[in-house]
């Protein structure tokens, strides 16, 4: 299970990628591979995952290093390029957009593939019910658990091959972490390969088919999920759990 | 280790809340922190820490609650009077000003509440106190060598050494340190710790991290947050033992 | 840090460009009006302080027209002395008037300072140079005090006053037209107050009765609200619009759309229907027949004017304005000045002596002398607004010649009156002081042409 | 009601719905873009400026709006794409660019047009003179009006009934995301800079027609133009319309009743507004 | 060593020698040569004002010509034409460029960057709509004109030179002043206030009314460079304040080096000589002024003052290296450079 990246191919390989947040050099030299998997990087606060994310999404390119998705170098490419390319992004914090409503946040970012199984702001309704009841209201009057389903709903409509989920059990209540959970679960089926960046070790153990441990801007450890998360040392060594 | 509970408090929280939009990110959080203690909040992220922070220290309104600084309500006090009560805090992400020098920077905080912000006329390197206490305050957090130089040229891990002077340049009665060693490489983190660990024990102390090792380390007390709520709250050890802390924050319950 | 450069080198690049683009670009500095260097021994140097950019800029360059013209004329040498023009562009700023003129005098160490549009310019420059001696003729400036109440010998003026042609205007409309009552809106400064002064003197002793005043401020977008407010029911013969430029032309087509001509005639001061102003109004302009008073009609037909015309098109391909003549005519003042002294301009007393008894019976506009203030007397046309072959203007209907700054009054009498503003004289005339209107001998009307 | 007063409440109107059009695009594009485009002013001057040249042409006052706007469009969309493109995020250099470009364009002006007040004939056929119940009013001022309505009810649709408007929005929000989810920013960007520029286009070949065009009129017009959106509140299309309205009657009975006074009582609202709303009365805070 | 010395003297001694030149000028200075200096100096006042916020506070005001016209138009309606006595409306006037600051300043400190930018535009621009709208008080277009400076202890200041020493002093004394209050406390604080407003809030300062005491601050000097600017070129109208010369004060900040205390004052000398010298030559000197900001900003956006210092940092480089290599021969003192060679040879040891 763990090796079913090399099996299905590399979608995105990250490359010893140098990135700064203003003057800080947050990423020094961080490396990773993502297949037809779903990858969990765990790490301390502040060791620069989400800078990773948004380094491939494009938020904060790298000023060194490549990132190549499906065999094309994107660095330099601008955010919406690279998600044009096939990456959903699920920013930390959700980031709704407070003036639209539910359903404008699903029409906007919808991108037809004319595939008979893509993702329509319909499907996604029917994948979570709870929000086409509330499909006129503004994105910022939902609860949490449903503002990270239209996150997620929201990336999905863009039809990607892989989605970045940074920290989606942030804030959530357990119910709504399950539902995360099963959502992440329904997408593996659909053949949608996750980035995952979490700091709950539970939601990474229950999806992660391999993680990677970042230390410093830098990735340090990777192995399959269960081999690191089944580990009290490996955990208490890297996460201090 | 753990405080008599005749002492009186350093901080006291009464059933504070405080939401954003349809999240609730902290809610009817009750904590109480004697004077000279050293207590350390965990959790795990987005338990509202940070939130609780920016509350107590009146950054953000809080919706409801009572929060009281060394016995008197500050629940709709200004960040700034709160300040002049003693209360000094450092950030998760640094705040400090980039292109003026060390020096410059702990100035502005040791003279913060000596209402001297409106002396036009006297050179501020003149104010031989205040000097004085900026070069102690350096020599406390390391930064004697650095005193001249701009902070934005200052490598990271100097810079939150500089965070916490700032704080301590206030000359603190409480003093909250938010993720205090967030990014540093182990050697920078041994030497903040260490420089945390010698501040005068008079100072109470609140301190958000996330690295065991760190709140082991320094803490008296550990309270554990978890969306938005107290968990738990007790010695290190006890927080050690605690089977739920187990659960929430290494999060093994779905295990 | 890069992009912190980036940002500040744009920043000063931006603002360079702005600086850049105050510069006068209307104003090519031409060959011709640079001295060769070195300057040849003898060389009279002409400085010229306009408003070549800003609002007034139209006049600038007219005048600059003029001026040339005459210069070319003479190519640029008068008595063998070669002549040196620097000019400087004060942009209608007169604090950058003052500067230009500080430095015209103070650094070029010119002998004879000219230009100036507005009548505040001449104003300024006129008090910064009443201690010196160098000669200062004013182009278009009008204010009437230069060449009255604050005299100075050293300002000579082949121009005009505000006054000079309303005092005829009022008169004419009170006494061929009947007219009893007017209703006049102005723009709120010390130009329109001098038009309306000699406007209401003229007025009141042709046997008017009131003229009301109203004031607006300047600029103004919308003039609607002053135009409905016009009391049509208080018995008023006219409306007379005291304004030029921007705000006449407003003015004029907000009375037209709003109808207001069908219910009230409207005429003007002197500047109000000037080319090319004009031209932005709409046809219907020539329609209504508007009257204004000024010292050139665009049909006048005298051989000096031909003559002129014919030059000025030739060399500019455009018909002349008033300015242009006006500039033309001073220029060829102070040509005609050296020339008296034989080039010798170092006494500058003499100068403007010499320069103050120049023949200009031969000017385009007619027959121009000065009187002992150094002011012009000329003829005075009223006009009526036409369309003629070349566009919308002005035909002259009457001619009134000889008119000096004093009108046809005692100009002791005049000098004694204090200057004019927005409340003096006053808008009854039976509020009028009554020695201020006894004349000896008043106008005759010649008609047009005649 | 007295007559006059209603012919000061249509000159209110006419006045306000020229600064609608000069507002709403400005706070559009400050919205989403943080940036306020000074060369509004100079804009507002060139579009009437070009208009009249092509009604001296052809006489055809309708030709003459759509050359006024279509021009200013495509001057906005090289000025965008060229040179505010080059600094996009640092708003300050962005800013000050656009002060280099109103000044170019200024002397640009001076020297095509001169500094003679010019001014656009309307066909009569345009201007009745139209009398309801007794008050005459230009026909002209009544279709300005009309415009500015259009206008307003066409900006709303397009944000709140389109995808685009959508994007636009969210950009509003947060451009970061926004792009991260694939919405072209830089397109949104360009293309609310192009509604903001057609915008003042048009308003400039109104403005050349109902009122005059001279030298000076663009930083009057640039006055209005903030002083509509720091009332009404920036990226606000509700707060351009009201805003516009309060500075439409203040310029109208300011002027009648008070007219050396009524620049000075425009900073009474500003004043009053800034000090209860810094964000202006329906702004958001950033 | 020897060299230090030379700099440290080479300070005071160019100093001196400069302010010698300057208070000698009337003896040697052609007319137009102390004409251009008091222009200078209230041009000075002006650009200090707009300096000191933009520098210290951060803020770009585009206000400060307002207030620079205020003084100016007091002077003008209660000295000129009511006879007022010196250095009553001189007074006056600064009291209501104060109480103006304070209502300019009390509403649009509320705002930040471009938002504080483009209010102070609008008032600015109310002020000078005010200026030309009313012709009651202000006359209009047409200003105060006439306007003589006036005689005090037996001075008479219409004198050219006198008027000269007078500005000269006043601005040494502004300059003097401005200093101390930029090194002082309340001075750092505002240098907070521009890096990081939060902090400063968290550290307990009450963040707006720095800012506004600095606003009232930039508002007087911009207010007394009015004053000189009216005495010395005897009128005051609406150009006077008009939004280009606000733009042209932030330019030639920005060209003298608005991070710089003498930045705007440099930036005033260079712009206002340039001006003069390349005028002589060519109408088109904006053009010339404007590339040599070009220039300037090209080789260093901190302005003149920023090439001045990278110059002589590079310099001192070379001369500490030349220095360090003569020494290393004779291998003495305790010179910092030679520190650095030992603490490696230890690290390897």
């Amino acid at each position: 299970m763990h090796n079913s990246g090399e099996k299905n191919g590399v979608l995105l390989e990250v490359e010893e990628i140098h990135s700064y947040y203003g003057d800080s050099h947050v990423l020094q030299g961080c490396s990773l591979r993502v297949g037809q998997e779903c990858v969990a990087v765990l790490g301390r606060n502040g060791m620069g995952k989400t800078t990773l994310l948004r380094s491939i999404i494009g938020l904060n390119p790298p000023r060194m290093g490549r990132i190549i998705w499906k065999g094309q170098d994107i660095v330099g490419k601008k955010p919406f390029e690279i998600a044009q390319l096939g990456i959903g992004y699920v920013p930390q914090g959700r980031r709704l957009f407070p003036s639209l409503s539910v359903e404008e946040h699903l029409n906007l970012t919808y991108r037809r593939t004319g595939r008979p199984d893509e993702w329509t702001p319909a499907r996604v309704f029917e994948l979570f019910p709870e929000l086409a009841e509330r499909r006129r209201l503004s994105g910022a009057r939902l609860s949490g658990g449903e503002q990270q389903m239209l996150a997620i709903g929201r990336a999905l409509v863009t039809n990607p091959e892989l989605i970045l989920l940074d920290e989606p059990s942030e804030g959530l209540s357990p119910v709504a972490v399950e539902r995360v959970i099963a959502t992440c679960r329904e997408l593996r089926k659909n053949r949608i390969a996750i980035l995952l960046v979490e700091q709950n070790i539970h939601v990474a153990h229950d999806l992660a088919d391999r993680v990677y441990i970042m230390v410093n801007g830098n990735t340090v450890y990777e192995s399959s999920a269960a081999e690191f998360l089944d580990n009290p040392e490996l955990r208490y060594k890297y996460l201090g759990v | 280790m753990m405080t008599g509970p005749d002492q009186k408090l350093a901080l006291s929280i009464q059933s504070v809340s405080k939401s954003f939009g349809g999240v609730q990110a902290v809610r009817s959080v009750s904590l109480d922190v004697p004077v000279g203690e050293r207590r350390a909040l965990i959790g795990p992220n987005g338990a509202g820490k940070t939130t609780l922070f920016n509350v107590v220290t009146g950054e953000l309104p809080a919706d409801g609650g009572r929060i009281e600084l060394f016995g008197v309500d500050i629940t709709h006090k200004s960040v700034q009077e709160r300040a002049k009560m003693g209360l000094a805090r450092t950030y998760q992400i640094s705040q400090l000003f980039l292109h003026l020098t060390v020096e410059q920077n702990l100035f502005l905080a040791a003279s913060a509440n000596r209402n001297m912000e409106f002396h036009l006329l006297r050179p501020w390197r003149r104010y031989r106190a205040e000097q004085e206490w900026v070069f102690q305050v350096a020599e406390q957090v390391g930064l004697t060598d650095y005193l001249h130089a701009v902070v934005s040229e200052l490598s990271h891990g100097l810079q939150r050494q500089l965070e916490l002077g700032m704080a301590m340049a206030m000359r603190p009665r409480l003093l909250m340190l938010d993720e205090p060693a967030a990014g540093l490489s182990p050697t920078e983190r041994t030497t903040l710790i260490s420089l945390i660990r010698n501040l005068p024990r008079e100072i109470t102390l609140l301190l958000i991290e996330h690295n065991m090792e760190i709140v082991l380390d320094l803490a008296d007390r550990i309270t554990v947050m978890n969306r938005g709520t107290v968990l738990a709250e007790g010695t290190p050890a006890e927080i050690r033992a605690n089977e739920e802390v187990q659960r929430v924050y290494l999060g093994s319950s779905y295990a | 840090m890069l992009k912190k450069a980036f940002a500040v080198v744009s920043v000063l690049t931006v603002l360079s460009l702005l600086l850049m683009s105050c510069a006068p670009a209307a104003t090519p500095a031409p060959a011709a009006t640079e001295a060769p260097t070195p300057a040849p021994v003898g060389e009279i140097k002409i400085g010229i302080i306009s408003a070549f950019t800003g609002v007034f800029s139209a006049f600038g360059e007219m005048q600059r027209s003029g001026y040339l013209l005459a210069l070319e004329q003479y190519n640029y040498t008068v008595a063998g002395k070669k002549i040196k023009i620097i000019e400087e562009d004060d942009q209608l700023n007169y604090e950058l008037a003052i500067t230009k003129a500080k430095k015209l005098i103070e650094q070029d160490k010119v002998d004879i300072l000219t230009g100036l549009v507005s009548g505040d310019e001449g104003l300024t420059v006129q008090e910064y140079m009443k201690d010196k001696p160098i000669p200062l003729i004013p182009m278009y400036s009008a204010p009437e005090d230069m060449t009255m109440r604050k005299f100075t010998f050293n300002t000579l003026r082949p121009t005009w006053t505000g006054a000079q042609p309303m005092d005829p205007f009022g008169y004419w409309l009170a006494k061929e037209k009947g007219f009893k009552k007017v209703y006049m809106i102005g723009e709120d400064y010390s130009y329109p107050y001098n038009q309306a002064g000699g406007f209401k003197r003229g007025f009141c002793r042709g046997g008017g009765e009131e003229v009301t005043t109203v004031w607006h401020p300047v600029p103004m977008d919308d003039y609607s609200s002053i135009i409905a407010a016009i009391p049509l029911d208080k018995g008023y013969d006219a409306v007379i619009y005291n304004g030029a430029g921007s705000d006449a032309v407003s003015f004029v087509k907000q009375y037209l759309d709003l109808g207001m001509h069908k219910k009230i005639p409207l005429h003007g001061q002197s500047n109000t229907f000037e080319r090319p102003d004009v031209f932005s109004m709409p046809e219907e302009v020539a329609e209504i027949q508007a009257w204004s008073p000024h010292l050139v009609a665009d049909d006048l037909n005298t051989p000096e004017w031909n003559k002129f015309k014919e030059a000025y098109v030739k060399r500019w391909n455009k018909p002349p304005s008033a300015a242009a003549e006006f500039a033309y005519v001073c220029m060829i003042m102070i040509l005609r000045g050296i020339e008296k002294m034989n080039g010798d301009v170092s006494d500058k007393k003499a100068l403007v002596e010499a320069m103050a008894s120049v023949d200009l019976s031969d000017a385009p506009r007619g027959p121009v002398k000065l009187d002992q203030y150094h002011n012009a007397i000329e003829n005075v046309y009223i006009r009526v607004t036409a369309k003629l072959p070349d566009g919308l203007g002005n035909k002259g209907v009457v001619t009134i010649k000889n008119v000096s700054q004093f009108g046809p009054y005692n100009p002791d009498v005049y000098m004694k009156q204090p200057p004019d503003d927005k409340n003096y004289p006053p808008d009854k005339c039976s509020e009028m002081p009554a020695e201020m209107l006894k004349v000896e001998k008043d106008y005759e009307f010649v008609p047009f042409g005649q | 009601m007295d007559a006059r007063i209603i012919i000061l409440i249509l000159n209110g109107l006419t006045q306000a719905a020229l600064f609608f059009l000069l507002g709403s695009g400005l706070t559009l594009a400050f919205g989403l873009m943080r940036i306020i485009n000074l060369s509004h002013g100079a804009f507002y001057l060139l579009g009437g400026y070009i208009g009249y040249t092509v009604m001296k042409l052809t006489g055809n006052w309708g030709l003459a709006l759509l050359a006024g706007a279509l021009s200013i469009t495509i001057l906005g969309f090289l000025f965008e794409r060229t040179l505010l493109a080059r600094v996009r995020g640092q708003d300050l250099p962005e800013t000050l660019l656009t002060v280099a470009l109103s000044m170019v364009i200024a002397d640009f002006c001076l020297a095509i047009w001169g500094g003679h007040s010019l001014a656009l004939n309307v066909p009569k056929a345009l201007n009745p003179s139209i009398t309801i119940f007794g008050i005459t009013y230009p026909g002209f001022r009544y279709l300005l009006m009309l415009a500015s309505v259009v206008v307003a009810v066409g900006l709303w649709l397009l944000l709140y009934k389109t995808k685009l408007g959508a994007a636009v929005r969210a950009g509003v929000d947060d451009r970061e995301t926004a792009s991260a989810l694939g919405v072209n920013i830089d397109v949104m960007y360009t293309i609310v800079f192009l509604i903001s520029a057609f915008l003042v286009g048009i308003a400039g070949v109104l403005g050349g027609t109902y009122l005059q065009l001279s030298p000076g009129s663009d930083t009057t017009i640039l006055t209005y133009a903030l002083v509509v959106i720091i009332l009404g509140g920036q990226g606000s299309l509700l707060g351009a319309v009201v805003g516009a309205l309060i500075l439409g009657q203040i310029a109208s009975f300011g002027s009648a009743y008070a007219a050396e006074y009524w620049m000075f009582l425009v900073f009474a609202p500003l004043a009053i507004v800034l000090a209860v709303r810094p964000q202006g009365l329906f702004g958001r805070t950033v | 060593m020897n060299l230090d010395k030379l700099t440290r003297l080479a300070k005071p001694i160019l100093l001196a020698i400069g302010a010698i030149l300057l208070i000698a000028l009337p003896f040697y200075g052609s007319q137009y040569t102390i004409t251009t200096f008091v222009r200078i100096i209230y041009f000075g006042f002006l650009a200090v004002s707009v300096g000191f916020l933009l520098g210290q506070g951060g803020m770009i005001s585009l206000t400060q010509t307002a207030f620079f016209g205020m003084t100016g138009y007091a002077i003008g309606l209660l000295g000129y034409e009511r006879g007022i006595p010196f250095p009553w409306p001189d007074l006056i006037g600064i009291g209501i460029v104060l109480i103006a600051a304070t209502l300019v300043g009390l509403v649009s400190l509320r705002t930040y960057g471009l938002t504080f930018l483009m209010i102070t535009l609008a008032f600015g621009q109310v002020c000078w709509a005010f200026a030309t709208q009313n012709t009651t008080l202000l006359h209009g277009w047409s200003g105060f004109r006439g306007i003589r400076p006036f005689v005090l202890f037996g001075i008479d200041f219409r004198n050219s030179a006198n008027f000269y020493w007078m500005s000269l002093v006043l601005f040494a004394l502004g300059l003097y002043i401005l200093w101390r209050i930029v090194h002082s406390p309340f001075g750092l604080a505002l240098n907070g206030i521009r890096e990081n407003p939060r902090r400063m809030r968290a550290l307990g300062y009450p963040v707006y009314w720095i800012r506004f005491v600095a606003f009232l601050i930039a508002a007087l000097y911009a207010g007394i460079g009015g004053i000189l600017a009216v005495y010395y070129s005897g009128l005051i109208a609406p150009p006077t304040i008009h939004l280009s010369r606000a733009i042209w004060a932030l330019l030639v900040v920005i060209l003298g080096g608005s991070s710089y205390f003498w930045g705007p004052v440099v930036g005033t000398f260079v712009a206002i000589w340039l001006e003069v010298l390349i005028s002589q030559y060519t109408q088109r000197y904006l053009l010339f002024v404007g590339l040599i900001f070009v220039i300037v900003v090209l080789f260093s956006p901190q302005g003149i003052l920023g090439i001045i210092e990278s110059v002589l940092r590079k310099r001192h480089l070379w001369i500490t290296g030349w220095l360090k290599a003569r020494t290393a021969l004779v291998a003495s003192g305790s010179d910092k450079a030679e520190e650095r060679p030992g603490k490696e040879v230890m690290k390897k040891g």
